[in-house]
């Protein structure tokens, strides 16, 4: 059952060192002020798992949280390059990363093996892609029934993971809408749940393409508003592009970097902003 | 952007537009952000309003009002017909092999329509310049019954050998596709600003079928680097209408909204 | 794209004698009238799945719809037996079927298969069961990342499948909501897909738990008030459940459902009714 | 329904109750059709109002208000926290291993606990009674971090060798659910009109550890189609109170309406 907590409480209850955690919410629905208490928790060594890294793991990798990034599209998108991963990853600073690459395809269904407690999920994947020589977690197999040969991918089982979602009830019970990606399969592939919301309403309504994660798979919820900032949370606030477009400035030395650190994480306290 | 001296638009109108006219109504039609969705937007107000569009974020059959700043905008959601999590986009949609087309872009380009938008130069574990990666370009090139790429035709980008294969077009030519398991019928057309280039039926090389109106073959064999092959019928591109370049002009003008 | 089609013509453009047809609707929006007009075709030597064959199943066994049943739980809900398919899975009347028996978990898997383009799927099913040993398309792999083995099923692929639903809009969407069980798979696991509606409407509202069937899935959809009685509809009609309770005595001996089968089929046209 | 001559509620009221007490608040319920959804339905009035049951119909966190007819009555749907597809409650909630407790019936049950709800008599292709197959059954025997099944007793039911292990129980003995890669601990308890049996600790065979007021240890021996196993610390069940018996009455005859 969930708890409502504050979020540094929650992030100190269940993300340890060298976790492997994941942090979903595809373009929309990022859980930035939970990366932020995280950096400023001085979490470290965590294998971090997502489909697209985006600007709060390059803002994670650039402080040092992350070992080993596992992801399928690594941009900022939209601008361009994430250049505290290519630092780390090219040049060790703060330290370095391993990677591990997919495909969308093949991540979300290791998301997918993870969540139905299987060890590993089938697909037509990765074919004809040079991928699958630096890859782990990618092979074969035949089937029993034909000649056909499919893609098997590795579950993925994240310690923690965390997300970002518009409404809690009194219950604990979280609803999120739009976009929602991965969310579900991330959040059944855990072993620990925290999620970060807009706000706590007596009932939900109902909404298009909405999904509901029943309070007993959750561990923390934490109220935040704009939690998602600069990403954006469908009928709460649009994404902050103008953040996005920044941060091809600010993140691409590392002095204006470790600045932005100084200024906007480490001397604030958690709270989702705008 | 390039602006075409000899003309009234830009080469990159051009190529959206030109791009924009390959695609069928009713089509369904899996995109890949920045130009090809640009281009996709676009065909569904001009002769495709019927074009069925799925992002890899889970927004099926959307009708974005203004282009999308991400793959992932609220833009697609707010207009989608419905939103579904991103196993049923990939499992049930595209490996099922229900898209007509793929729209994809490319940082480079092989003759055989290979992709890489992984790295350039050196190694993968030290690459010179680090790309995002596949996301969903690899299943969409392997499954769609077709593949469109939208690129600027450069030295660049159309290259001898990609520095890696993240998206395969036709391999190493006639029975790459096959012997690699993809299933989809691979790239149909190239689009660039200078022109279009389609597979030849025998060899699938990429070979240059269109010009852009007021560009001349020797520009695109300039901005090619493998020994460009030319069709013996090499046609013009029909000239961007006016109300064409009034679509692109105000569909990309939503983007600074 | 979706037509919409009077049922008895949908029915007769779409199913063919010998097909492989899902009617699909876990207890919840059985398709009955899409399932009487075929017994009014006369269609003949289908190949039958669906999760609980129910009354619609016994109904077109019966009436020698059927000569293979493939199903995970085959009773009279909450009532008993289905007479009808015993009578011809032991006694051959109207004539021989042969079955094919799961359970739900790997049929449902069959239907994820079918519906990803693959020619299986792996799970954790069937294990300790007896089942293994009489059904086909059950067998085992081994995961190429560690010792475990999973269970493999086979992928179904209907030639059509026929659902009711509440609601369809003027472009030939359709929505769906409450208890949705295997449709959306048995749709995607389809060459052909009609659906039966309870009413079209200019524009669908937001739903709890509902699911949204794009028109360029579905061949014909046919307005059909009622057409999932005797089981129900939510927010339109109950389950009429003295109906299942009459079933039982109905469909006993063969004489009481040749008059049935008469009266109420044969003698009437295609709507729902009530 | 047999009564119980020495006292004021039915036997199956009896079993009924005794069910619905096993189950621990707070506990992730998968839930059977019939007398084990009324004892599950009656345990949330009764010590464990978040109970969290889940019907294989895709009913997540139900709270009903009457006795559904079926397991796809709209009575489970309309109060459900939230309704999903079969594959999600299948692969994601019970293959997953997240369920406390499966609550299955049965038709017949053997002393290693496996479960037949496939046919009895002669064989499978030619029985002598039909019954409806699996359903969820096997999976949820297989799974659940325990198993609790409620059955009537009689030599009809509780018979020496099941006629087909739909649902493994303990399967031979010790050993079987390793071998058969079976994760969940197994069956913990049946509970039955005239008393509760548990698996032996070491054994694993069912043994009464339990009769309901008013059975004679005779009567549950001669209604049981094996040589029972008694628990030498044989005890009696709580009798039913008043405040339980009009609970149950009451969602029984909701059924009615």
């Amino acid at each position: 059952m969930s708890k409502f907590l504050e979020l540094p409480q929650a992030i100190e209850s269940y993300v340890k060192n060298g976790d492997l955690i994941a942090m979903e919410g595809f373009t929309h629905l990022i859980p930035f002020a939970a990366g932020h208490e995280i950096i400023r928790q001085k979490v470290k060594d965590l294998t971090a798992v997502r489909l697209t890294p985006d600007l709060i793991y390059d803002q994670m990798i650039g402080a040092g949280c992350i070992k080993k990034l596992i992801f399928s599209w690594g941009g900022n998108p939209g601008v361009g390059s994430l250049h505290r991963f290519r630092d780390a990853y090219q040049n060790g600073w703060p330290n370095k990363i391993e990677i591990e690459e997919h495909t969308h395809a093949g991540l979300t269904n290791r998301y997918v093996a993870g969540a139905s407690g299987i060890g590993f999920a089938v697909l037509k994947g990765y074919s004809g892609s040079d991928l699958v020589d630096h890859t782990k977690n990618v092979s074969e197999v035949k089937s029993p029934f034909s000649d056909e040969v499919l893609t098997a991918v590795a579950a993925i089982n994240p310690d923690v993971t965390i997300l970002h979602a518009q409404q809690a009830d009194k219950a604990g019970n979280v609803m999120m809408w739009g976009i929602t990606g991965v969310a579900k399969e991330a959040v059944f592939a855990a072993s620990k749940v925290i999620v970060t919301v807009e706000e706590v309403v007596e009932k939900f309504s109902p909404k298009f393409s909405s999904i509901i994660i029943p309070s007993n798979l959750i561990d923390a919820i934490s109220v935040v508003p704009n939690g998602a900032w600069p990403s954006y949370a469908s009928d709460f606030y649009e994404r902050d592009n103008n953040q996005y477009i920044a941060w091809d400035e600010i993140s691409k030395e590392r002095e204006n970097f470790s600045k932005w650190l100084d200024d906007e994480i480490y001397s604030k306290s958690a709270t989702g902003k705008k | 952007m390039s602006e075409n001296l000899n003309s009234t638009w830009t080469a990159d109108e051009m190529m959206t537009i030109a791009a924009a006219r390959t695609l069928k109504d009713g089509n369904t039609c899996f995109v890949g952000i920045g130009i090809p969705s640009t281009a996709a937007i676009l065909a569904k107000s001009m002769q495709a309003p019927n074009l069925f569009l799925i992002y890899e974020s889970g927004t099926v059959n959307t009708n974005p009002q203004k282009l999308p700043l991400s793959i992932g905008d609220g833009e697609l959601a707010n207009h989608a017909l419905t939103v579904v999590g991103m196993p049923e986009i990939f499992n049930y949609w595209l490996q099922s092999g229900r898209i007509d087309v793929g729209f994809l872009g490319a940082a480079q380009i092989d003759k055989f329509a290979n992709i890489n938008t992984t790295f350039i130069g050196q190694t993968y574990d030290a690459p010179k310049v680090r790309l995002p990666g596949a996301g969903g370009a690899t299943e969409i090139a392997a499954t769609c019954k077709e593949v469109a790429i939208i690129i600027r035709q450069t030295t660049r980008t159309f290259v001898k050998q990609v520095d890696f294969i993240t998206s395969m077009g036709f391999g190493e030519g006639p029975g790459s596709r096959a012997k690699n398991r993809l299933r989809g019928g691979g790239p149909s057309r190239v689009i660039t600003d200078l022109g279009i280039l389609e597979p030849d039926p025998e060899t699938l090389e990429l070979t240059m079928t269109y010009l852009h109106p007021g560009v001349d073959i020797n520009q695109a064999i300039e901005n090619t680097g493998w020994e460009l092959k030319v069709s013996p019928n090499l046609k013009t591109t029909k000239a961007p209408e006016q109300s064409e370049l009034e679509k692109v002009r105000a569909l990309v003008s939503t983007s600074d909204k």
